[in-house]
């Protein structure tokens, strides 16, 4: 609530965000820590692997949505875009499409509902939340058409060894994730349009007078997003080695949970890229943990749920601390 | 260029030429056919009442709405300004009357805000600082340019707005209310700024409800009433009367006025109370007196009337009210007591924009509203209008959006909102920002209604004359302490200007 | 033993089927003596879940693993990759991989085509003999593998055996009991003529029959359902269901957990075993076997 | 987005509401028109009562969530807590206890999740998204626990018959949207309350200097959305006559959108009761319609998504062209 935030003290944005991510670290580590004394499995190479790849795939979708929402808007679709975006690049692998032109094609399919998000919000005036969440329904729904409801196997084998390998020891998925991310921090912390899009966030009246382009920040945010959501469908495809419209189910609100637990706000305005990783390793670490502590599924829901609420209440407490 | 560098040398031409040039907002006429001409490097003032369509002009020449009709000519060649962006590439740059950057960016990054400084495509963050720590000290704004906008207060943050419009390679230069915030000494930094400025051969175009201003910056004056161009004068054959005149229609002869009314009882007193932003504070109102608060801009002078209002209770130190100690933990209890306070900040404290303005001035008595199970909504509905008429609140409708108003016009309601509420103490934070002269006395008018029926005022103001003229005590406020308290006109304008700067 | 361990990994730990799954994977466990991990994940759909669990599973150190693979290709290569470790025990469904040491499966593709003759029996009664008319069928998920082989059996069957019956409805529910009837009520008015409808799945049948109850139509518009539970067994005796197809979850847990442990203790086991499906309906409910597989010892 | 709004034309509320009401009404009305004339099943006496009954639910959740959208907020918990509700109604049920007392125990226990969610957000300081998020996952795994994933069975046969009974020609369902809908029309336009709630969404801080309890507000408002979707719990528990902690997946997002189509503003300060409800009926005409007609199901989804658009851009248009 805005209501909240009025009390906050100046800081200067930069030294907060370092500060932040430090102590989301901290958090992080310590997780782990208590993980690694718990149990005598956690703390195993194979595991930190398996971790890393478990991880992966929501990251990319958190750096992706945190775009968005630094704009002040919301990307529901991500979840069926990872869906349908592993249906194209089966689709084509299947037809006997090259590798990198499948990636390429798929990659262009996200691209493309990137731009009409941005159309349907820039020139039609829809709420981000509704074009999105009509996407998502619309795309379940073609993805579905197109598979029959089936699921698309694919037989090369490269993109499947591809997913599994390593590389330096660090599992290909997370150097995928540290491909999006670097670019992703400079073009948010480095870049004019990373400026602009906290500058249309903040107060996009002001930006407009400012001569910033709004609708094509807009345009970029989402597109960034939808992208994203299609290069980890291309992931997803690669770790299942099938193509099925009815993957990524709820993936959007783990990505925007792991956002907001990385710092972002809803609001707009306030993000980074480096928060909502590490806010999604978080989550994947408490899975991974409850998974290996054997915690009953259901208990496993009630305590995500409840750490959720510890972990952004403890930052919140720092914050006002300060 | 040649046709441009031309253009400039000649300089009966002008620089920027309006021909019938008209807004309409819906059925709304903000700016009826105007014609009008600026000359390049001349300081061009604007006046008119509130909601005479000044900002609406400064709105349709920097691109932010479009004009419905009419022609515009940047030295002698048409333009058409679909976009902020137009404008800003042929020179124009304004400062807006309400703030209007972003309080999430550093003051550096708004500085450079579309114009940033870039190497290899990347922002030079360390630089952009250091330049706009340059530029504010040059200009003599005394503003860190590594903290947060949104943690300035919103005089600090206008200054920023001034120091951004002035370094981006301005050719034209629009001033949209600059001082309203600003104290006497930050006006002057900016005036000298305006005329560094001119003498550069910058084009400004200056509006404002402060005639001194006018007739200490402006070469030529064009009034604006009710959306109609009036006239334009130039500012050695012109005088203040003769301008309120145009302005209103009628003459006006008394603008700062205080009925003398009784003092009766004392309300409220503080002693040594001591909070965020303010220490060791000692005054007392009482009813029939209007207590004046002056200083600089941070002086905390805010906080201490939030702290009064409940808002951000003090941490030490005593109030009492009526001669009864007494603590106010929430605003609840202030209103309760029977405190008012109309705030300093419209935009972020005194109205619900996006509402209507009905429910904006009704805000604080639904309480008395309520009859039973449902909302009297005659009563509702009386006092709006009643509160419209009274503060001649310039609208289509009482269920007009609030955004849809003239600055001015939504000071009033800010005041408005307490005027009937029957509280004991007022307190008014920068009451007349952006209120016309007309309006002014009016509110000034209002003020003695309330002193007569018993209550007591406390005035909050940077604009020294109006607190000069108003108070029966002035408190003067420096960096958060109470640093001279004078009854009324004990010491003169400039010695109270000394001691609020602390020469 | 209690240092041997293990894990059962379901599809979908939030449906009562997997649940009874687990409870005979508990019993096992007690009886024998191991401890008995309790995986899997929270949807059908969440292939990508499934697979994570596993790779935790192999990691944690189990001694074997019990794995009913959510989805064929998909949990192919990951069964590969842990059976390097650990030996592997299939339930259920049928991965894409030959690393299976054994595999306990009921037969979703022979439930469909019973749920079909049942259907058929039930639109004969009904109708004096005729099996003709109209048929609906609604899933209860899009890309579900066992519910795709439930529905195949069935439109084989039905191809095969009852030219007579038209399917004419092929509806998705997600998963949703409120969907399912909604769409139940829908189709009684659509097509007034409906004879028989085949709910795929346990929620599928709870929200159709609730439909059916609704409109007052179970004499005229027979339902066959898949698995049961206490509602369902109800509507059964109602009439509101006409059969109901049931597999034997307890048991596939039972001895999923049995042939696991004795693959850990170096016996030798069956490649491949049918746990059944069995078709349960007013004249066999009271039969002891039918009792068994409608109430299995949950706790 | 905020830019696209500040081209907007000043239009008394009041009006507007009623005029915007009209119009979607019309949509509706025509939607209904094409399915009369598409099929011959469409406007029949059963078939009205069953959309009617079909739409009741999300209708009385979109109108819940419209109170916690009034005040720029929202409550993603709804959903889990229709389950959650039914869970708790159902075991009330099956240890004997009388409905009376089973209802308001169960609508106690939404309370008590209002109430939770008002703490999370005034004293704790945890964004809305975060806390209601963390809800849901909290209180399916909390009802998957009870229930062990299975079933309850209701053997009472009283909440059945009345869930499928009707009065005076309308079904007892809808009944319970006018007993839900009345008093919030009334506490929305018609009390001071209503007018705080507009006040709290529009600028907090004003509102708060103006002497309204903005933390109250925020407790009622998503005490309101709670006991709503407890309510809803109720009907759908006597509507499937079952217990059952998965039920209610996703109407979150359906009651959200219903609020958005309806003309409730994700950015808070405008809403109404009528919109929303009208909203929800759209929603159920479409997928009754879509049921009627035999539309495939995964063309259902993408038509549904694209009708979304389509109203919502339509709606755009009408206050734009004003
Ligand atoms: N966005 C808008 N929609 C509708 N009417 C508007 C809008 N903006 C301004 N107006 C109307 O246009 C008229 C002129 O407003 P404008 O802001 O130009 O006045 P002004 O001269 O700047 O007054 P002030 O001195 O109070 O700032 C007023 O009647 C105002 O209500
Ligand atoms: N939330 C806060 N926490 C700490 N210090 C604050 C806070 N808000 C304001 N201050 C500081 O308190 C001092 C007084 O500010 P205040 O706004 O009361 O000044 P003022 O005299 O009213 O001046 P202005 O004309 O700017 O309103 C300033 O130095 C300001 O930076
Ligand atoms: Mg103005
Ligand atoms: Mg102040």
């Amino acid at each position: 609530m805005a209501t909240l935030e009025s009390t906050e003290k100046p800081v200067s944005r930069k030294n907060y965000n370092l500060l932040f991510s430090l102590t989301l670290v901290g958090l992080l580590v310590a997780l782990c820590a208590i993980l690694s004394i718990a149990t005598n499995t956690f703390a195993t190479g194979n595991n930190i692997a398996n971790l890393l790849r478990q991880g992966s795939m929501i990251a990319v979708l958190s750096i992706g949505q945190t775009f968005v929402i630094i704009t002040a808007g919301i990307d529901l679709s991500v979840g069926a875009v990872v869906g349908f975006a592993t249906v194209i690049i089966a689709s084509l692998l299947q037809a006997g499409f090259p590798v990198w032109l499948a990636i390429i094609a798929t990659l262009l399919v996200g691209l493309a509902i990137g731009v009409f998000h941005g159309f349907g919000i820039v020139k039609m005036g829809l709420p981000p939340f509704i074009i999105t969440l009509a996407t998502l329904t619309s795309l379940r729904g073609i993805g579905l058409l197109m598979t029959n409801g089936a699921t698309i196997n694919i037989t090369h084998q490269g993109l499947a060894q591809f997913a599994r390998d390593s590389f330096l020891g660090i599992p290909n998925l997370f150097w995928m994730v540290v491909v999006v991310a670097a670019p992703a921090y400079l073009l948010l912390e480095h870049t004019k349009w990373g400026r602009y899009l906290f500058a249309v966030g903040s107060n996009p009246e002001a930006a407009r007078l400012s001569g910033v382009n709004v609708s094509k920040l807009i345009y970029l945010a989402y597109c960034v997003s939808a992208v994203s959501a299609a290069f980890v469908g291309v992931l997803l495809s690669a770790r299942l080695g099938v193509g099925n419209a009815t993957q990524g189910d709820g993936w959007e609100l783990q990505a925007i949970a792991s956002s907001v637990i990385g710092g972002t706000s809803l609001f707009g305005a306030v993000g980074s890229v480096q928060g909502p990783l590490i806010g999604a390793f978080i989550l994947a670490t408490i899975n991974n943990g409850a998974n290996l502590l054997n915690v009953n599924s259901f208990w496993q829901r009630i305590i995500t749920g409840l750490l959720i609420i510890a972990i952004v209440y403890f930052d919140q407490l720092r914050r006002r601390g300060k | 260029m040649t046709t441009e560098t031309l253009a400039s040398t000649v300089s009966a031409v002008p620089i920027l030429d309006l021909r019938d040039v008209e807004k309409q907002y819906g059925p709304v006429r903000a700016l009826k056919p105007l014609t009008l001409s600026f000359m390049p490097g001349e300081v061009h003032a604007i006046v008119g009442e509130n909601g005479a369509g000044k900002s609406t002009l400064i709105k349709v020449l920097t691109g932010v709405v479009k004009k419905t009709s009419g022609t515009m000519f940047w030295r002698g060649t048409e333009v058409s300004l679909e976009n902020p962006a137009d404008a800003i590439a042929i020179g124009i740059n304004a400062v807006h009357q309400e703030v209007v950057l972003c309080p999430h960016l550093t003051v550096a990054a708004n500085i450079f805000l579309g114009d940033e400084v870039l190497k290899g495509g990347l922002l030079r963050k360390k630089e952009m600082i250091t330049r706009a720590q340059a530029i504010l000290n040059d200009i003599g704004f005394d503003i860190p340019a590594d903290v947060q906008l949104g943690s300035l207060t919103i005089g600090q943050q206008q200054l920023v707005a001034t120091a951004r419009a002035s370094v981006r390679g301005t050719k034209f230069l629009i001033f949209d209310e600059p001082t309203a915030y600003l104290t006497r000494q930050e006006a002057d930094q900016l005036f000298k700024l305006i005329r560094r400025l001119k003498a550069d051969g910058v084009t400004i175009v200056y509006i404002s409800h402060r005639m001194e201003e006018v007739f200490e910056l402006a070469d030529r004056v064009s009034v604006l009433r009710d959306g109609n161009f009036v006239g334009t004068r130039n500012i050695d054959e012109t005088n203040n009367a003769e301008l309120v005149t145009l302005m209103i229609n009628r003459s006006l002869e008394q603008i700062y006025h205080k009925e003398k009314v009784a003092f009766g009882s004392e309300v409220l007193s503080t002693r040594a109370l001591t909070g965020t932003g303010f220490a060791d504070i000692d005054l007392t109102v009482r009813q029939g007196e209007i207590v004046g608060l002056y200083g600089l801009i941070g002086a905390g002078r805010s906080e201490f009337a939030l702290s009064l209002f409940g808002r951000n209770p003090s941490t030490s130190g005593e109030i009492k009210w009526h001669g009864k100690p007494i603590a106010i933990r929430d605003v609840r209890t202030a209103i309760d007591l029977g405190i008012a306070l109309a705030p300093e900040s419209r935009r972020d404290q005194g109205l619900n924009l996006n509402l209507p303005i009905s429910l904006n001035i009704n805000l604080p008595v639904y309480d008395t509203l309520q009859r039973g199970l449902t909302l009297n909504h005659r009563g509702e509905i009386d006092r709006a209008e009643k509160q419209i008429r009274d503060l001649a609140i310039k609208t289509p409708s009482r269920r007009s959006l609030a955004s849809s108003l003239s600055g001015g016009n939504q000071q009033k309601i800010v005041i408005g909102k307490w005027l009937n509420h029957g509280a004991e103490l007022f307190i008014f934070d920068e009451p007349t920002v952006g209120v016309d002269v007309g309006t002014k006395a009016e509110i000034y008018r209002l003020f003695g209604a309330l002193l007569k029926r018993g209550a007591a005022i406390i005035v909050i103001s940077s604009y020294l004359p109006e607190v000069y003229e108003l108070a029966d005590t002035l408190h003067v406020f420096r960096s958060g302490k109470q640093v001279g308290t004078h009854t009324y006109r004990e010491k003169t304008e400039e010695e109270i200007l000394a001691l609020a700067i602390g020469v | 033993a209690e240092d041997v361990t293990i894990p059962v990994i379901v599809k979908d730990t939030t449906s009562y089927y997997w649940q009874i799954v687990l409870a005979g994977a508990r019993k096992a466990g007690k009886d024998l003596g191991v401890s008995v991990p309790e995986l899997g994940a929270q949807s059908e759909s969440d292939i990508n879940g499934q697979i994570a669990i596993l790779e935790n599973a192999v990691s944690s150190g189990s001694k074997a693993i019990v794995i009913a693979p959510t989805e064929y290709t998909a949990l192919g290569a990951p069964i590969d990759q842990a059976a390097k470790s650990v030996p592997i025990v299939g339930l259920d469904s049928a991965p894409n991989s030959q690393a299976l040491t054994s595999f306990l499966s009921t037969d979703n593709v022979q439930g469909g085509r019973n749920a079909a003759d049942a259907l058929a029996v039930a639109i004969g009664e009904a109708n004096g003999g005729k099996v003709e008319g109209e048929v609906a069928l609604i899933k209860a998920l899009a890309g579900s593998g066992s519910v795709d082989a439930r529905v195949q059996g069935f439109e084989e069957q039905l191809a095969a055996k009852y030219p007579g019956l038209k399917l004419v409805y092929d509806k998705v529910a997600d998963g949703q009991a409120a969907t399912a009837l909604n769409m139940t009520t829908d189709l009684l008015t659509a097509n007034p003529n409906i004879k028989g409808i085949f709910a795929s799945n346990l929620i599928m049948a709870q929200g159709a029959g609730q439909g059916i109850a609704e409109n007052n139509v179970k004499d005229t518009v027979a339902l066959v359902g898949f698995d049961s539970d206490d509602k369902l067994v109800g509507f059964l005796k109602e009439g509101v269901i006409d059969a109901l197809i049931v597999q034997d979850p307890f048991r596939m847990g039972y001895d999923g957990v049995k042939t696991a442990f004795a693959v850990v203790k170096g016996e030798k086991v069956e490649a491949k075993v049918d746990t059944g499906v069995s078709v349960i309906t007013t004249k066999n409910i009271d039969e002891a076997r039918s009792q068994e597989l409608l109430n299995p010892k949950i706790n």
